[in-house]
């Protein structure tokens, strides 16, 4: 009856990334860094921003996934990541709504 | 004190928004009645006919209904829809104001309500507004009412009517615009209804509204003011005057070694500035200057203009310089650097040679 | 295994205990295990941790109890009978902060959350014990903060804290008052980490999504929302905290900021903080209504999704707060359509409840009786609520107390009573003494009858537009007012009396037993109080959580729901057929 | 290899669950959910930011043109070889290898301490030029054309930013000075709970080093703490990832301008004019 006795939970069985894999991680990061800094030191006027928050956008996918092992997470855990990005789009959409059309029309 | 015991009921309508709102208000009271009343009579007939008879009842297995959820959910969801449709309207409808409505002001600040008329006129705590009477065959208001300006020197407020059922918070730094169609002759309560600190509920004044005729009565009894002064009490007026007490005129005159850019007959044009831009010389870019003079600088100017924040100008003297540069024609020259301040309501008209004019 | 007595009870007979008095006597308990204080302050024990909420949240009810009824009292005159100005203001703002972070927001989370979540689902205890118990301390450091700020002079900036006035006029303690708020919202951050983790981990065998109490739901979807918000609060907090302390400018238009920020950043917190003071009270609701008229719920799924409903649209509409404020036009019309939105699960909620009580044996002991009150005055506080998330009606009523009433309704209404109804339905669990029914009734008759007197001349109040926050106010409204303080001390006489019967119940109560209300939880099935770790084998689960009316009783019932010791019998039900289930009726 | 033999056998599963693996995944989620609500704090303050930079652009990137980024540009890199080795110490814990486990915890530790170090010297140079919000005034004599001096008030901060960025050949028309005040409202607050985060976190990987002193990882699932602690270390990366453009080079920077910077900040500036 162990089968049945045995408790309830999402299983997320792990293991760790072999040391190849981490480097070249790493490297990747290393490289999208080198990007991010050499963007930062030209200007591109008013791209400057987008393609920086573009870089950025990367490394925190990259890091989050191979750094942070959503690689091998169950449903549950990128639905936190998920759940954490989503809220703060509610914040920003809806805030971010008001700087932008309280000039037109406001009470 | 209890012997006439006052118990509010309905508060007058008095404006023409005042009667839309109560008919909406009335709209939802009856639907939402209806619907808490299915869910009363349901929970008193279930709890009678379903007491607790034997301690063995037997109660069926009753799981549910999707249809009746369904039903449950969509017609809540339409009338809600239907509050939302009707608020929208009457909410968009009192925010579009005729542009020839006259224009009142209003500054809170900690703890009263200052008012200020189209013509210059001033009152604290107490506003006399016309009532609207002309309405057309139909019997619909054609008076354009009243624009309502507020704004606030130092915290929130909230200038509230409850008797023309509108209110609208007063934010520092920014001014915001309504409307009012009094219709109703009478004398109401102004509210301060956003919590503003200790005397917040003293924050209170008077809102009268009178017949026309007495309104221009009323002026004539306040506006005749002492001496011999040629006070005409419009906001450019004021706003001159101003203009000579903070000493504009020593860089902004007609002189060749005028310091600043000529004001008269700009207002309307577009001035370029020093990054090149063109800029339209309109009231934000007169109110902007003054708080904030090197944000925009006319072009082959330097920029030795101090700022005034609002405790050197406050709104309502921000207004008046607006209003005064705004007046100014072509033909009218800026009065010259040594051109002093007129001497205040009441002081000898003839300022004595020796007497220096009054300084801030 | 538990032996379920037969149906044959009142509250005054309760069935004597399972077990042989003088087995019962020495039997060991959650209770009686160890003794001490230090039992109790380095316990890691769901139970005992739940106790703490209890005794904690309990005394700061009183705090805030007490800074209202000055409050009423001051109202009795229009110029203010007892009270200065700010003295006043400072009364209202203690009340509303300690009641909102102190009692509200903490209690059904803290007191039952921590002692029914572990064992509804069959688990031994929560996810992260020490976590827990931390959670308790650093919530005792936060309220520390308020009573600190209490002592030294109050705050008066109402618990809304709007800039410029709290971060440049006030000259009270507004930053002991925000460090409070940030660290029991550190502390509500905890908790619901520990729930949710426990939910999603430890649930018995069988204990399948769709078998889950919809109390879990409901404490599922309350500390999704404290994991969500409440991290925000903490950072508008420094924000305005850096902005008081050195004088720069982050909300003060003088300095350039914009204080509707605030008010952006504090209601996407506050918004949705409401709905986790009143989501877990919806969750007792759940096990209460069941319970008493014996049925099983009606429409579990659409209850159970209802909560989670609320929990994620409640984030997109904290701007109905800000009708006024000054925001972008395009935004109200936004927020106006998505609290018509939200407005929806909560109706539906309340239909399925009153669905629930159709065909049932309903009896009326305490719990059911608040139960009562919650469905009654929780509805009038739902609708009027459409007044003020709607553009056009809520320009006359904002800030108003029609507000204060709207809220009233739904956070006292609704939440107290549900607090209320869940501490009598389960407090013969937690102590195995039964308070007396007569008492108990009384109080909830008491209770509910002075809150509608209190509350309805405020809904007048307000319609004739009187501004909320004020300690004068103009003369006509003294009557409504006088009215209103009268109700409130009705009130007030209904929330002390549990005071003395509770306690009283300890001593002079009679044994509850294992399952006074003959109820279907996993909880019911352990005697009371229960072992220490909750269960001796871990519960095998079959079926759904509201089984009351399996043919053939309890016998079954028993069997159906929660299976102890002796698997066999639990295999053998486990293929047996449901009797037929009327669905779609 | 005494600690595999060691890790061979299970380790003690906590009283309330069931087995290790339930254990290990319930801490992993316990973490994750902690984060979710880190989320939201930085988003919280990155929304205000936002708000704000959409408003006042010219004063922002002006502010941010004032920041000395030859310190972030290092920073950036360290912070990332710490991700690494705090990685590489969850995999020497998995492979129960004792000593790794010390090593890369060490390697964290310092890498991160050294980020701290050299954020402290930044604070520093900011402080050193007068960078530092106040609502301070100052008066100053300023001459006229006719070559008479009147004295002038003038916001201390003002006065201090126009400096450097003046220095830095930025041309200061028409930026409005309290603006700039904000953002740098803003970088202090920002940067300032990105280093507490980095602060707790040293403290976890030094709690966690104790631990594997005190051959608490013997038991190599026991990886799992490391594991959690590593991935709060990572997110703090992560928000160092969005600080340094918005903050430092949301305005004009080049990298001779770091170079100097840098150099300055370890006192071996030549001439930095």
């Amino acid at each position: 009856m162990s089968e049945v006795r045995d408790t309830i939970h999402e299983k997320d069985e792990h293991t760790v990334a072999s040391f190849g894999s981490t480097m070249t991680t790493f490297a990747v990061l290393a490289v999208l860094a080198v990007l991010q800094l050499s963007v930062g030191f030209t200007d591109f006027g008013p791209m400057k921003i987008l393609a920086s928050l573009t870089i950025t956008g990367v490394q925190v996918f990259v890091l989050s996934v191979f750094f942070m092992d959503l690689r091998q997470a169950d449903k549950l855990t990128w639905l936190c990541a998920g759940a954490s990005v989503f809220w703060v789009l509610i914040m920003f959409t809806f805030t971010l709504t008001d700087f932008i059309t309280r000039h037109m029309a406001a009470y | 004190m209890f012997a006439a015991i006052e118990i509010p009921t309905v508060p007058p309508q008095a404006s023409e928004f005042a009667a839309t709102y109560d008919l909406f208000f009335w709209y939802i009271t009856a639907v939402i009645l209806a619907g808490a009343g299915v869910v009363f009579a349901m929970l008193i007939a279930f709890s009678y006919l379903y007491a607790r008879r034997t301690p063995t009842d037997r109660t069926p297995r009753i799981l549910g209904s999707t249809k009746l959820e369904m039903l449950w959910t969509g017609i809540p969801f339409v009338f809600f829809m239907s509050f939302f449709v009707f608020g929208f309207k009457i909410y968009n409808d009192q925010l579009d104001i005729p542009d020839d409505a006259p224009e009142y002001f209003v500054a809170g600040k900690q703890w009263m309500w200052k008012m200020q008329h189209p013509d210059g006129q001033r009152e604290i705590n107490e506003l006399h507004l016309p009532v609207c009477d002309q309405r057309d065959a139909s019997g619909k208001l054609t008076d354009p009412g009243i624009k309502m300006s507020g704004t606030s020197e130092d915290v929130i407020h909230d200038f509230g009517i409850p008797a023309f059922r509108h209110k609208f918070d007063v934010v520092p730094g920014r001014t915001i615009t309504v409307g009012y169609k009094p219709t109703l002759i009478g004398t109401y309560h102004i509210f301060c209804d956003q919590y503003c600190g200790q005397g917040h509920s003293q924050m209170v004044g008077k809102i009268h509204v009178l017949s026309k005729a007495d309104y221009a009565a009323w002026k004539e009894g306040t506006f005749r003011l002492p001496g011999k002064n040629p006070v005409d009490g419009s906001p450019a007026w004021e706003g001159r005057k101003l203009f000579l007490k903070l000493q504009c005129n020593s860089c902004h005159n007609n002189e060749a070694s005028a310091r600043a850019p000529q004001l008269s007959g700009m207002y309307g044009t577009n001035r370029p500035l020093e990054d090149g831009k063109l800029q339209k010389f309109d009231d934000e870019y007169i109110k902007r200057s003054i708080r904030n003079p090197i944000a925009q600088v006319a072009a082959g100017w330097k920029s030795i203009m101090p700022a005034y924040p609002v405790d050197k100008v406050d709104e309502i003297e921000l207004r008046n310089l607006t209003a005064y540069i705004k007046s100014l024609k072509n033909t009218d020259k800026l009065p010259d650097r040594t051109e002093l301040a007129p001497a205040p309501v009441g002081a000898p008209v003839q300022p004595s040679p020796g007497a220096a004019a009054p300084k801030p | 295994m538990t032996k379920v007595p037969e149906l044959h009870y009142t509250p005054q007979m309760v069935p004597m205990p399972e077990l042989p008095p003088e087995q019962e006597a020495n039997r060991l308990h959650y209770l009686n295990h160890s003794y001490g204080i230090f039992s109790w302050l380095l316990t890691v024990d769901h139970k005992r941790i739940g106790l703490l909420y209890l005794v904690s949240a309990s005394v700061f009810f009183l705090f805030g109890g007490l800074a209202v009824a000055l409050v009423r009292l001051n109202l009795i005159t229009p110029t203010g009978a007892i009270l200065e100005l700010d003295q006043y203001n400072k009364a209202f703002t203690a009340h509303g902060t300690i009641m909102l972070f102190l009692f509200l927001i903490p209690v059904i989370p803290g007191v039952l959350g921590n002692f029914l979540v572990p064992m509804m689902i069959g688990a031994k205890d929560m996810a992260f014990p020490k976590l827990n118990l931390l959670s308790w301390y650093v919530w005792m450091a936060g309220a520390m903060f308020f009573v600190w700020q209490l002592t030294v002079g109050g705050l008066d900036t109402g618990w809304t804290l709007y800039p410029p006035y709290s971060s440049k006029y006030s000259h009270t303690n507004v930053l002991y008052a925000g460090l409070g708020i940030f660290i029991t919202g550190f502390s509500s951050i905890l908790t619901a980490v520990n729930i949710i983790a426990t939910i999603h981990k430890m649930r018995c065998p069988g204990m399948t999504w769709s078998r889950l109490p919809l109390f879990i739901w409901a404490m599922y979807a309350t500390s999704l929302i404290q994991l969500l918000g409440t991290p925000v609060i903490a950072v508008t907090i420094i924000l305005l905290a850096t902005e008081k302390i050195f004088g720069v400018g982050i909300f003060d238009p003088a300095l350039e900021g914009d204080p509707i920020l605030f008010q952006h950043m504090f209601w996407f917190y506050s918004h949705p903080a409401v709905y986790i003071m009143i989501l877990p009270g919806m969750g007792v609701i759940n096990e209460t209504i069941t319970c008493f008229s014996r049925k099983n719920i009606f429409g579990y799924k659409a209850v159970a999704w209802s909560s989670v409903g609320i929990a994620v649209v409640g984030f997109l509409v904290w701007g109905h707060h800000m009708f006024l404020a000054g925001q972008g036009y395009y935004l109200g019309l936004l927020f106006s359509i998505l609290t018509m939105l939200v407005a929806v699960p909560s109706a539906i909620k309340v239909f399925n409840w009153s669905a629930t009580l159709f065909k049932g044996s309903i009896s009326f002991e305490a719990p059911m009786m608040y139960t009562m009150g919650f469905l009654v005055l929780f509805t009038i506080g739902g609708v009027t609520g459409l007044y003020l998330g709607v553009l056009g009606s809520d320009i006359h009523l904002h800030d108003t107390y029609f507000v204060i009433a709207h809220f009233h309704f739904t956070m006292v209404g609704g939440m107290l009573m549900a607090w209320l109804a869940g501490l009598h339905f389960w407090w013969p669990k937690m102590t195995g003494k039964m308070y007396s029914d007569f008492w108990s009734r009384l109080a909830a008759v008491v209770a509910i009858v002075g809150f509608i007197m209190t509350f309805i001349p405020q809904f007048i109040l307000g319609y004739n537009g009187m501004p909320r926050r004020y300690p004068n106010y103009a003369p006509e409204f003294q009557f409504l007012n006088i009215l209103s303080t009268a109700g409130a001390s009705i009130q007030g006489i209904g929330y002390l009396m549990p005071l003395f019967y509770l306690p009283a119940s300890l001593f002079l109560g009679r044994k509850a037993g294992g399952n006074p209300w003959m109820a279907t939880g996993l909880e019911w099935q352990v005697p009371s109080p229960p072992p220490m770790h909750n269960f001796d084998s871990t519960p095998v689960v079959y079926f759904g959580p509201y089984e009351y009316s399996m043919p053939n009783g309890l016998g079954q019932l028993e069997k159906a729901g929660m299976i102890f010791s002796d698997e066999e019998s639990t295999i053998a039900h486990a293929g047996q057929s449901l009797p037929e289930v009327i669905r779609g009726s | 290899m005494a600690a595999n033999t060691m890790a061979d056998e299970p380790a003690p599963v906590a009283h309330h669950f069931n087995n290790m693996l339930q254990q290990q995944s319930t801490v992993r989620l316990g973490m994750w959910l902690f984060l979710v609500t880190e989320v939201l704090f930085f988003g919280g303050a990155f929304c205000a930011y936002t708000g704000y930079r959409i408003w006042f652009p010219k004063e922002f990137e002006a502010g941010s043109a004032a920041l000395n980024v030859g310190i972030a540009s290092v920073n950036t890199f360290l912070l990332l070889t710490s991700s690494l080795t705090c990685t590489l110490a969850i995999r020497s814990a998995y492979k129960g290898n004792q000593f790794g486990i010390k090593l890369w915890l060490l390697a964290t530790i310092v890498l991160g301490t050294v980020f701290l170090s050299l954020k402290g010297r930044e604070y520093h140079l900011d402080y050193e030029e007068g960078l530092i919000p106040t609502s301070k005034r100052i008066v100053i004599q300023e001459e006229q054309p006719d070559g008479t001096f009147i004295s002038k008030e003038r916001s201390l901060f003002a006065e201090n930013v126009t400096k450097v960025l003046h220095k830095e050949g930025y041309d200061t028309t028409g930026v409005y000075m309290p603006r700039v005040q904000l953002f740098f409202v803003f970088y202090y607050v920002m940067t300032g709970l990105h280093v507490l985060h980095m602060i707790i976190g040293i403290g976890l990987l030094s709690w966690q080093l104790i631990l594997a002193q005190m051959d608490f990882f013997r038991h190599s699932e026991r990886y799992v703490y490391i594991e959690v602690m590593s991935l709060y270390w990572h997110f703090v990366d992560m928000v160092w990832m969005f600080l340094l453009p918005l903050l430092y080079f949301a305005g004009p920077h080049t990298l001779h301008q770091a170079i100097e910077q840098f150099k300055l900040a370890l006192g071996i500036a030549s001439g930095h004019h």
